[in-house]
C-alpha cells in the first residue's frame, strides 16, 4: 500500500513537473493527462470511486481532448486525422 | 419663528431669487436690498444673549441645532455687511460690463448669497455636527466664486479646494476624537469635559481643530493657496472673500480653542518641560504670519495680489491679538476683524474700480490716476490709512490695542515683530497708492473717467464707516465686549472714544481732534503766508538740457523699493513654495509607484506573496 | 505507517498545488498557464478528498443493504465532483480566450499580450502611451506629477 | 530575479502547508456530517450510492450551481468565439477512423446512458455519463470534419435539461418539501427504479453536461478563422 | 409564494431559457424574460420584509441543518440580496442578437449567483456561487469583443482561479478540523478553529473571496478589466459583485472566525488597499481607470469598516458599501461616454448638463459633503475607528482622511475639466439617454437616503442587531434540534 502510494505520488509529481518543463506542448498535454490519471488512482486508493471515474473521464479524457483541440486551433500542432498515404505533406 | 429664523429664511430665499433676478439691473439692486434686510434682521436680534433657531434635528442620535450668540453675531454682521457692499458695488455698471464679457451673474450673485448662508450656518452652529456642516458648506461655496472667473483662477481654485479639504478633514478628525473622548458632539459637553481631559486627548483635539481652522485663515505654513484664490475671483467676490471668508477660521479658533477649551487649558499644554506652551507657539506663528506675507506683498506687482497677501498678514494680527491672554489684547484682535474687513473691502473695490476703467491691475502700467478718478483715490487713501494703522482711521485703534497689550503683558519680542510687520505694511500700501494714483498719468489713461456712482457710493459709505469707527471705536467695542463675555473672557471696559483701562487708555476723540487741529493750522499757515503754487506741464521745463517727449516716464514704479528688496532677498527664498511643490511631487511619485504596481506587477505573483505573508502572520498570531 | 502514508498523500497534494501555482506565477506562455491551472486545481481536489478519508472504511456505496460497514465521508467526494466539473468549464473558457488572444494579437506570450493590451487601452482612452516601444524604458525621465501642474504657478 | 523571489515564497508556502497538514487528523476525520448522512441517507434518500445522495439530494443546490457554471462557461465561450459556423475544412479522415466512429457512436450512447441511469446505485452518474455522451456526439464530428453539430438543437437540449432540473426542484418546493427535496417513493435500496426523483435529476444533469461539453468541443474543433 | 430560493432559482431558469426562446423567433419573449425574472425575484425578496422581526433559515430539501445546505435570511442578507436584482435591472444590457442574448443570460447567471452569495449559509455553497459569479463575470468582461477585453478577461480568470484554488484549500483545511460546512454548525465549533490551521484557512478564504472584492494583494485585475469591459459591466462588477463578495467574507468573519487576529487581517489589508488605490487613482490619466482605482480605495474603506468589532462595524461597513454601490455604479455609467483621457473632456458639461451635474453630485457625496450620505458613511467609519482607538485604527483613520483629500484632488480635476470652455477640435460625446436615466435613478436613491437618514439609521440598527447575533443565527438554523459535536 505505502509503496504503491509512494510510486503513484512520485509519478504524479514528476508528470506535473514535466507539464511545466516540457517544451513540446502536446507532450505537456499528455503529461497533464498522466497527472490526472495518477490523481484518479490516488482517489481509488482513497476509496472515492466516483471521483476517480470523474477525474479519469473528465481530467484524463475530456480535458486533454479539449487541450489538444485548442492546440490544433492555435495552429501549434497539426492534428491530422487522415491516413499517411493520402496525406500530401507527409 | 424669531428674527434669526427669519434671517435664515431670507438668506435661503435670496438664492433662487438671485438666480432669477441677477441678469437685470433692477433685480440686482433688489438683491442688495435683501442684504440690507438681513442686516436689519441681525440688528433686531439682541446680540448679548444667544438666539436659538426653531430648526433642530436628531441625526443618527445626535442633536443638531443652530443658535446665534454674540460671537457669531459679530462675525455675521461683518459677513452680511461685506457681502452687501460688494453686491452694491457690482450692481450697476460693473455687472453690465462683465456680464457682456460672459461672466455668469446668476452664479455670481447666487454664489455670494450661498456663501453668506453657509457662513451664517457656520457662525450659528450649536454643536459639532452643525459646525462641520457649516464648515464644509463654506469651503465648497467659496469654490463657486473662485471658479467663476475661469482661466488662471481655476488653478488657484483647485489648489484652494485641496487645502480646504485637508483643513476640513482635520476638523472632521478633531470632531471625531472629541466624540471618542467626550462621548457627545454637543459644545457644552466638550467645555464641561475640557478641564479634566487627559493631556494627550487635549493635545490632539486642540491641534486638529486649530490646524483645520488655521488652513482656512491661511496661518503660515498653509497660506500659499489664499492670495491667488482670492485675488483672481471676480471683483465683488474677491472683495467679499478677501475681507471676511478667511476670518471663519478665526471664528473657529475663538470658538473651540477659547470658548470651549479655554485659554487656561492651552497654557497647560506645554512642551520640553514647560519651556513653551501651545499658546506661545500660536503667538509666534501668528507673528510670523503677520511679518512674512507683508513683505511678500511688497514684491507683488498685481494690486489684487498685493492686497490679498496683506489679508494673510492681517490674519496673523488677529490671531496674535486673540491669543494674548488679557482682555485688551483679544479685544484688539476681535476689533481688528471688523476694521480689517471694512477697509479691505474699500481697497479691493477701489482696485476693481480702477480695473473697470483702465482694464489692468498691473502696478507697472498704472499711475497718476488721481487727476482722473479723485473719488476712488480718496476711498483708497482712507483704506490705506486704515490698513497702515494710522489715526484717525479704525485700523489704528485695534493695532494700538494689540501693541499696548503686548507691551503690558511683557512680550517685547512679539512687539518688535508686530512693529516690523507694520513697517512692511506702510511701505507696501504706499507702493499701491503711489503706483496707482500718484505720479505721472500714462498716455493710454488720459481718457479715463471717474468710476460710476454705483461703484463710488458704496466705497465712500464704507469710508464713512471706517472714519466714524476710527473716531468713535466705542460703537464697535461694545459688541466686542459682549463677544468677550460670550467666549468667557473678561470684557474690555470701553468708552465711546476708545479704551479706559489700567493697561493704558486711548481716546480717539481727543487724538483725532488734535490731529485735525494740526491739519487746520498747517493749512492756515500754508495758505496764510501766500503759499502759491503753479501747475507746470510735464514738457515745460529744462531737464538737463535735452528735450523731453511725452512718453518719457518720470514715475519710478518698476522694481519698487529696489534697495530694500535687495536687503531682504536673502531672507526670503520661496521656502514655502518649495515645501509645497516638493510635497506635491512626493505624492505624485508615490502615485506613480502605486500605478506602476498595478500596471507592471504580476498579479498572480502578488497573490502568492500576499497569501504566504498573510498565512505566516496569521499562524504567528495563533502561536504567540 | 499510518502517519507516513498520510504524509505521502499530503506531499502529493501540496506538491501538485505548489507546482501549479509556480506555473501560474512563472510561466509566460498562455497555454502553459492553463495547464498549470488544471494541475493546481487537481492538488486542491486531492487535499479535499484527503479531508474525508478514514482508515478501515469502504467507499460510500451500499453494496449489500444487510451489512452495515464504516464508510469514508461522502461529502468531500461530492464537493470534489463539483470542483472537477467547475475546473473543466473554466479551463475550456480560458482556452477560448487564449485562441482569441492569439487571433487578435498573434502572440501567446503573456508579457507581450499585456503590453499590447495596455497600449490599446491607452490608445482607446486617447492617452499617449507612456512607454515607447522603440527605446528601452530605463532612460526616460518620470513624467511630471499631474498635481504639480494643477497646483499652478506660485505667486510671489 | 522574479522567479527567485517567487520560488522563495513558494517554498515558504509549501513549508507552511506541510507544517499545517502535519497535525491534521488524517485518517480519522471528525465526520460530524458524514456519519449522520451515512445513517440517514439510505432511508432519507434511498440511493445506494451515498455520493449521489449527497450530490443530488443533500447538496442539490451545489449541483445546480455547478450546472450553471458549466452553462456559463459554454455561453461565455460562445460569446468569445462566436457561433461555430461550418466545420473544419480539412479532408475527411481516414477509413479506419470513420468506421470506428460509426461503430462507437451507438456503443458510447448506450454506455453513457447506462452510467447516467445507474448513478444512484453504482459509481458514476450524470457527470461521467455526460462526458461519455459528449464524446459519443463529438466522435463523428472528429471523423467527418465537414459536418457540424447543429447548435440550435444542442442549445435546446441544454436549456431544457437545466430547466428540467430546476423545475423538479420547484415542484418539490411547491409541494412544500422545500427546493430540490427528493420526491416519489424511495423504492427499495439497490433497485434501478428507486430513490425517487434522483434518476430524473441525474438524467437532466447527464443531458446538460453532455450537450454543454459537446457544444464546447465542437466550437473548439471547428477551425473557422484559424489563427494566422 | 415568497420562498427566497425562488430569488435564486428564477434568474437561473431565465438564463437557461433565454437562448432557447430567443433562437425560436420568440424575440419579444426573450427581450422580456430577463427583466421580468429579475423583477419577480425582487418581489419575492420584498415579500420577505418580515425578517426584520424574525430572521429565519431554510433547510434545502428538508434535510436537518448540518446535513443539507441551509439558506439564512436576516435583514443583512435581505438588504444585500435585494440590491442585486434592482441594480441589475438598472444596469440591464438591453441589446439583443446572438451575442446580446448570451450577455443577458450571463447577467442573469451573475445576478442569481450574487443573490445566492447573499443568502447562502453553507461554506462550500458560498464557494460554488462565488465561482458561478466569477465565470459569468469572465464572460461579461470579455463580452465586449474588444482585443484588450480578451487579455483582461484571461488575466482576471487566472488570478481569480488562483484565488479559488486557495479558497478550496482553505475549505479543505476547515473541513479537516470540523467535518462540517454549515456556517451555523461551524459557528458552534469556532473555538476549535482558533489555531494555526484555522487562521491559515481563514487567510486562504479571504484571499480566495477577496479577488472579487478587490482586496489588496489580489486586485491587480481591476484597472485592466474595468478599462476594457463595457462600462455597464464595470458598474456591475465594481458596484454590485464586489459588495456581495465582501458580504461573504464578512459572514465568515462574524460567524466562523470571531477572533481578533482575523479582524486585524482585514484592517491591514484594507489600509493597504486605500493607500494603493487612492494613490494610483491620483495618477490615473483616464476616467475609467481612475474610477477603478478609486473603487479599490473605497473597498479598502469598506474592509476597514467591517473590521470594526460589534454593531458599529457592521453598521459602518454596510453604510459605506451601499453608498459606494450607488455612487460608483452611477459614475461608471456616466463614464460610458466620457471614459476617455481627462484632458479630452473639456467642456463636456456643455454637451450634456444633467450628466455633468450628476457627476458633481456623486463626486461630492464620495468626498463626504455633509448633507449627502457619503458624509454619514465616513462619519460612522471614522467615528468607530476613533472610538476603538488602537494605534492601527487611528492610523487607518488618518489614512482614510488623507485619501479623501487625494480623492478631492483628482475628482475636482475632472470636474473643473468638465466645465472648461470646449475646444472645437475635440468635442466630447453627449451622454447616452439610457445611462442618464439609470444614473438619475441612482441619484434619486442618493438624495432620498440623504433626506431619510433617520429611518435608515433605525433600520441599520435593527439589521446590525440581528447581524452580529451569532447565537441567534445558530438557534435559528438548528431551531431546537441537537447539534452534532
Amino acid at each position: 500500500m505505502i509503496w504503491m502510494a509512494l510510486t503513484v505520488v512520485t509519478l504524479t509529481l514528476g508528470a506535473a513537473l514535466a507539464v511545466m518543463l516540457l517544451d513540446n506542448l502536446l507532450a505537456a498535454v499528455a503529461a497533464a493527462s498522466v497527472v490526472s490519471l495518477g490523481v484518479s488512482v490516488m482517489f481509488v486508493m482513497l476509496r472515492a470511486p466516483d471521483v476517480a471515474m470523474t477525474e479519469a473521464a473528465v481530467g484524463a479524457g475530456l480535458s486533454s481532448l479539449i487541450l489538444a483541440l485548442a492546440l490544433r486551433r492555435l495552429g501549434l500542432i497539426k492534428l491530422d486525422l487522415s491516413e499517411k498515404g493520402k496525406d500530401g505533406d507527409a | 419663528m424669531n428674527a434669526f429664523d427669519l434671517l435664515m429664511l431670507v438668506a435661503t430665499a435670496a438664492i433662487p431669487m438671485s438666480a432669477l433676478l441677477a441678469p437685470i439691473a433692477f433685480g440686482r439692486w433688489l438683491l442688495v436690498a435683501a442684504y440690507a434686510v438681513e442686516l436689519g434682521l441681525l440688528f433686531m436680534l439682541t446680540p448679548g444673549d444667544a438666539t436659538r433657531s426653531a430648526v433642530a434635528f436628531q441625526l443618527l442620535g445626535n442633536d443638531v441645532g443652530w443658535q446665534l450668540d454674540a460671537l457669531g453675531w459679530f462675525f455675521a454682521v461683518i459677513t452680511v455687511g461685506a457681502a452687501g457692499f460688494s453686491a452694491a458695488f457690482a450692481a450697476g455698471e460693473w455687472s453690465a460690463a462683465n456680464g457682456r464679457q460672459g461672466l455668469s451673474l446668476r452664479w455670481l450673485y447666487g454664489g455670494l448669497q450661498i456663501n453668506v448662508l453657509a457662513m451664517l450656518l457656520l457662525l450659528s452652529s450649536a454643536d459639532f455636527i452643525s459646525l462641520f456642516i457649516g464648515w464644509e458648506l463654506t469651503s465648497w461655496s467659496g469654490l463657486i466664486l473662485m471658479l467663476l472667473a475661469g482661466g488662471q483662477a481655476i488653478r488657484a481654485a483647485l489648489r484652494y479646494i485641496v487645502y480646504a479639504l485637508a483643513g476640513g478633514m482635520a476638523v472632521f478628525a478633531g470632531m471625531l476624537v472629541t466624540q471618542a473622548h467626550v462621548g457627545s458632539l454637543q459644545f457644552a459637553a466638550l467645555s464641561a469635559a475640557a478641564p479634566n481631559l487627559p493631556n494627550t486627548a487635549l493635545w490632539s483635539i486642540t491641534l486638529l481643530f486649530v490646524l483645520g481652522f488655521a488652513v482656512k485663515m491661511a496661518i503660515l505654513p498653509f497660506h500659499l493657496w489664499q492670495p491667488p484664490a482670492y485675488a483672481y475671483s471676480p471683483g465683488p467676490a474677491s472683495a467679499f472673500l478677501g475681507s471676511i471668508s478667511a476670518r471663519m477660521g478665526l471664528f473657529g479658533i475663538a470658538l473651540v480653542a477659547i470658548k470651549l477649551i479655554g485659554l487656561g487649558q492651552l497654557l497647560t499644554l506645554s512642551l520640553w518641560r514647560d519651556v513653551v506652551d501651545l499658546r506661545d507657539i500660536l503667538l509666534w506663528v501668528a507673528a510670523l504670519t503677520a511679518i512674512l506675507p507683508t513683505y511678500v506683498a511688497m514684491r507683488q506687482n498685481d494690486a489684487r495680489l498685493l492686497l490679498s497677501w496683506h489679508g494673510v498678514g492681517q490674519g496673523g494680527y488677529m490671531l496674535l491679538g486673540l491669543m494674548i491672554a488679557d482682555s485688551l489684547g483679544n479685544a484688539g484682535g476681535l476689533l481688528h476683524v471688523f476694521n480689517y474687513a471694512s477697509y479691505q473691502v474699500i481697497l479691493l473695490l477701489a482696485v476693481f474700480a480702477v480695473i473697470h476703467r483702465t482694464g489692468t491691475a498691473d502696478l507697472n502700467r498704472l499711475g497718476g490716476l488721481v487727476a482722473r478718478m479723485p473719488l476712488t483715490f480718496l476711498a483708497m487713501l482712507v483704506g490705506i490709512i486704515g490698513l497702515a494703522g494710522l489715526p484717525p482711521m479704525n485700523g489704528f485703534v485695534s493695532k494700538w490695542m494689540i501693541y499696548r497689550s503686548l507691551v503690558s503683558e511683557g512680550m517685547p519680542l512679539l512687539f518688535v515683530a508686530t512693529v516690523i510687520s507694520t513697517l512692511g505694511t506702510v511701505l507696501s500700501v504706499y507702493k499701491l497708492l503711489h503706483n496707482t494714483f500718484l505720479g505721472q498719468l500714462r498716455l493710454e489713461h488720459v481718457e479715463v473717467k471717474e468710476a460710476p456712482w454705483s461703484m463710488t457710493i458704496p466705497m465712500l459709505l464704507l469710508c464713512v464707516v471706517v472714519f466714524v469707527t476710527g473716531v468713535a471705536p466705542g460703537l464697535v467695542l461694545s459688541h466686542v465686549a459682549s463677544v468677550q463675555q460670550a467666549i468667557g473672557l473678561e470684557p474690555v471696559n470701553y468708552i465711546l472714544g476708545g479704551i479706559e483701562s489700567p493697561a493704558g487708555s486711548l481716546d480717539m476723540l481727543w487724538i483725532s481732534g488734535i490731529l485735525f487741529a494740526g491739519f487746520g493750522i498747517g493749512a492756515l499757515l500754508f495758505y496764510g503766508f501766500g503759499g502759491r503754487s503753479k501747475r507746470v506741464h510735464q514738457l515745460d521745463n529744462y531737464a538737463g538740457g535735452h528735450f523731453l517727449t511725452a512718453d518719457v516716464r518720470y514715475q519710478y514704479s518698476d522694481n519698487f523699493y529696489a534697495g530694500l528688496m535687495h536687503r531682504i532677498r536673502p531672507w526670503y527664498r520661496n521656502s514655502f513654495v518649495w515645501l509645497e511643490s516638493s510635497l506635491v511631487s512626493a505624492v505624485g511619485a508615490a502615485g506613480m509607484l502605486a500605478r506602476g504596481f498595478f500596471k507592471q506587477a504580476n498579479p498572480a505573483q502578488w497573490a502568492l506573496v500576499g497569501t504566504t505573508v498573510v498565512m505566516t502572520w496569521m499562524m504567528w498570531h495563533a502561536l504567540g | 505507517m499510518t502517519t507516513s502514508i498520510g504524509f505521502i498523500f499530503f506531499i502529493g497534494a501540496i506538491g501538485l498545488g505548489a507546482i501549479g501555482i509556480a506555473g501560474i506565477v512563472l510561466a509566460n506562455h498562455l497555454f502553459r498557464l492553463v495547464l498549470a491551472l488544471a494541475i493546481a486545481e487537481a492538488g486542491a481536489n486531492l487535499l479535499l478528498i484527503l479531508a474525508g478519508y478514514r482508515w478501515d472504511a469502504v467507499a460510500p456505496i451500499v453494496s449489500d443493504p444487510a451489512v452495515v460497514q464504516t464508510m469514508v465521508d461522502p461529502v468531500p467526494q461530492a464537493m470534489v465532483l463539483t470542483a472537477i466539473v467547475i475546473g473543466v468549464g473554466v479551463q475550456a473558457l480560458a482556452l477560448t480566450l487564449v485562441i482569441r488572444i492569439r487571433q487578435r494579437y498573434g502572440t501567446l506570450d503573456m508579457q507581450e499580450a499585456r503590453q499590447r493590451m495596455q497600449d490599446d487601452l491607452d490608445a482607446a482612452a486617447g492617452i499617449t502611451p507612456s512607454r515607447s516601444r522603440e527605446r528601452p524604458a530605463g532612460g526616460r525621465p518620470l513624467p511630471a506629477p499631474a498635481a504639480a501642474v494643477e497646483a499652478g504657478v506660485q505667486h510671489d | 530575479m522574479r522567479s527567485l523571489a517567487t520560488l522563495l515564497f513558494l517554498g515558504g508556502l509549501i513549508f507552511l502547508l506541510t507544517v499545517l497538514t502535519g497535525n491534521l487528523p488524517f485518517g480519522n476525520p471528525p465526520m460530524l456530517v458524514g456519519d449522520a448522512i451515512q445513517k440517514g441517507a439510505a432511508d432519507e434518500v434511498g440511493a445506494a450510492n451515498f455520493v449521489t445522495a449527497v450530490v443530488l439530494a443533500y447538496r442539490g443546490l451545489d449541483t445546480l450551481g455547478e450546472l450553471s457554471i458549466l452553462f456559463a462557461a459554454a455561453t461565455a465561450g460562445g460569446l468569445v468565439l462566436g457561433a461555430a459556423h461550418g466545420g473544419s475544412h480539412q479532408r475527411p479522415a481516414g477509413f479506419i477512423l470513420r468506421a470506428g466512429a460509426d461503430l462507437l457512436f451507438p456503443l458510447l450512447l448506450v454506455v453513457g446512458l447506462y452510467i447516467v441511469m445507474h448513478g444512484h446505485l453504482t459509481p458514476g452518474g450524470g457527470f461521467q455519463g455526460g462526458v461519455v455522451l459528449a464524446a459519443a456526439f463529438f466522435l463523428p464530428l472528429l471523423a467527418r470534419p465537414g459536418e457540424t453539430l447543429s447548435h440550435p438543437w444542442l442549445s435546446l437540449v441544454e436549456g431544457l435539461a437545466g430547466t428540467a432540473f430546476i423545475v423538479v426542484g420547484l415542484i418539490a418546493l411547491f409541494q412544500g418539501h422545500g427546493f430540490l427535496a427528493p420526491m416519489f417513493d424511495k423504492g427499495t435500496l439497490g433497485e434501478l427504479v428507486s430513490s425517487g426523483s434522483l434518476p430524473v435529476l441525474y438524467l437532466a444533469v447527464g443531458l446538460k453536461v453532455g450537450s454543454e461539453l459537446a457544444s464546447l468541443l465542437s466550437r473548439l474543433a471547428s477551425d473557422d478563422e484559424v489563427a494566422s | 409564494m415568497t420562498d427566497v430560493t425562488l430569488a435564486i432559482a428564477l434568474p437561473l431558469l431565465g438564463a437557461f431559457l433565454l437562448p432557447v426562446t430567443a433562437r425560436r423567433g420568440l424575440h419579444w419573449f426573450g427581450a422580456l424574460l430577463g427583466p421580468t425574472v429579475l423583477a419577480l425575484s425582487a418581489l419575492v425578496l420584498f415579500g420577505n420584509a418580515s425578517v426584520y422581526e424574525a430572521p429565519y433559515a431554510i433547510a434545502l430539501g428538508g434535510f436537518a441543518p448540518p446535513l443539507g445546505i441551509s439558506l439564512y435570511v436576516d435583514p443583512l442578507a435581505l438588504l444585500f440580496a435585494l440590491t442585486v436584482p434592482l441594480t441589475t435591472l438598472l444596469l440591464w444590457p438591453g441589446d439583443d442578437g446572438d451575442a446580446g442574448i448570451r450577455r443577458q443570460s450571463l447577467t442573469l447567471l451573475l445576478a442569481s449567483a450574487l443573490t445566492g452569495l447573499a443568502l447562502s449559509g453553507d461554506l462550500f455553497n458560498l464557494y460554488v456561487f462565488y465561482e458561478l459569479a466569477a465565470v459569468a463575470s469572465y464572460g461579461l468582461a470579455a463580452g465586449g469583443g474588444s482585443s484588450p477585453g480578451f487579455v483582461a478577461a484571461f488575466r482576471y480568470l487566472l488570478i481569480s482561479a488562483l484565488g479559488s484554488v486557495f479558497g478550496l484549500m482553505g475549505i479543505a483545511l476547515i473541513y479537516f478540523q470540523t467535518g462540517t460546512l454549515n456556517l451555523a454548525h461551524l459557528a458552534t465549533l469556532s473555538e476549535q478553529l482558533a489555531n494555526p490551521q484555522g487562521l491559515a484557512a481563514f487567510a486562504m478564504l479571504v484571499i480566495g473571496f477577496g479577488v472579487k472584492a478587490e482586496l489588496f494583494p489580489v486586485n491587480g485585475w481591476v484597472p485592466e478589466v474595468y478599462g476594457a469591459a463595457s462600462k455597464r459591466v464595470a458598474a456591475l462588477l465594481a458596484g454590485l459583485a464586489s459588495k456581495l463578495a465582501v458580504l461573504a467574507i464578512v459572514r465568515i468573519l462574524l460567524l466562523v472566525f470571531p477572533h481578533e487576529e482575523a479582524r486585524q487581517l482585514l484592517l491591514v489589508l484594507g489600509i493597504l488597499g486605500v493607500i494603493t488605490g487612492e494613490l494610483a487613482a491620483y495618477q490615473a490619466r483616464d476616467i475609467t481607470r481612475m474610477l477603478g482605482w478609486s473603487s479599490v480605495g473605497q473597498l479598502g474603506v469598506v474592509f476597514i469598516a467591517f473590521s470594526l468589532p460589534g454593531k458599529a462595524g457592521l453598521i459602518a461597513g454596510v453604510t459605506v458599501a451601499m453608498h459606494h454601490l450607488v455612487v460608483k455604479s452611477a459614475l461608471f455609467l456616466l463614464a460610458d461616454r466620457w471614459g476617455g483621457a481627462i484632458a479630452r473632456l473639456k467642456g463636456a458639461a456643455s454637451s450634456s448638463r444633467p450628466g455633468a451635474a450628476m457627476f458633481v453630485l456623486f463626486s461630492l457625496s464620495l468626498l463626504g459633503l455633509p448633507p449627502l450620505p457619503g458624509f454619514w458613511s465616513k462619519f460612522l467609519v471614522l467615528g468607530g475607528l476613533a472610538d476603538a482607538g488602537s494605534t492601527l485604527q487611528l492610523a487607518a483613520m488618518a489614512i482614510i482622511l488623507a485619501g479623501t483629500v487625494l480623492e478631492g484632488a483628482y475628482l475636482m480635476r475632472v470636474i473643473t475639466t468638465l466645465y472648461k470652455p470646449v475646444d472645437a477640435k475635440a468635442m466630447p460625446q453627449r451622454q447616452h439617454p439610457g445611462n442618464l436615466f439609470a444614473s438619475a435613478m441612482f441619484a434619486a436613491v442618493l438624495l432620498c437616503s440623504a433626506v431619510m437618514v433617520n429611518p435608515l439609521w433605525q433600520g441599520l440598527n435593527a439589521m446590525a442587531e440581528s447581524g452580529v447575533d451569532t447565537k441567534g443565527y445558530i438557534e435559528t438554523v438548528f431551531d431546537g434540534k441537537e447539534i452534532p459535536r
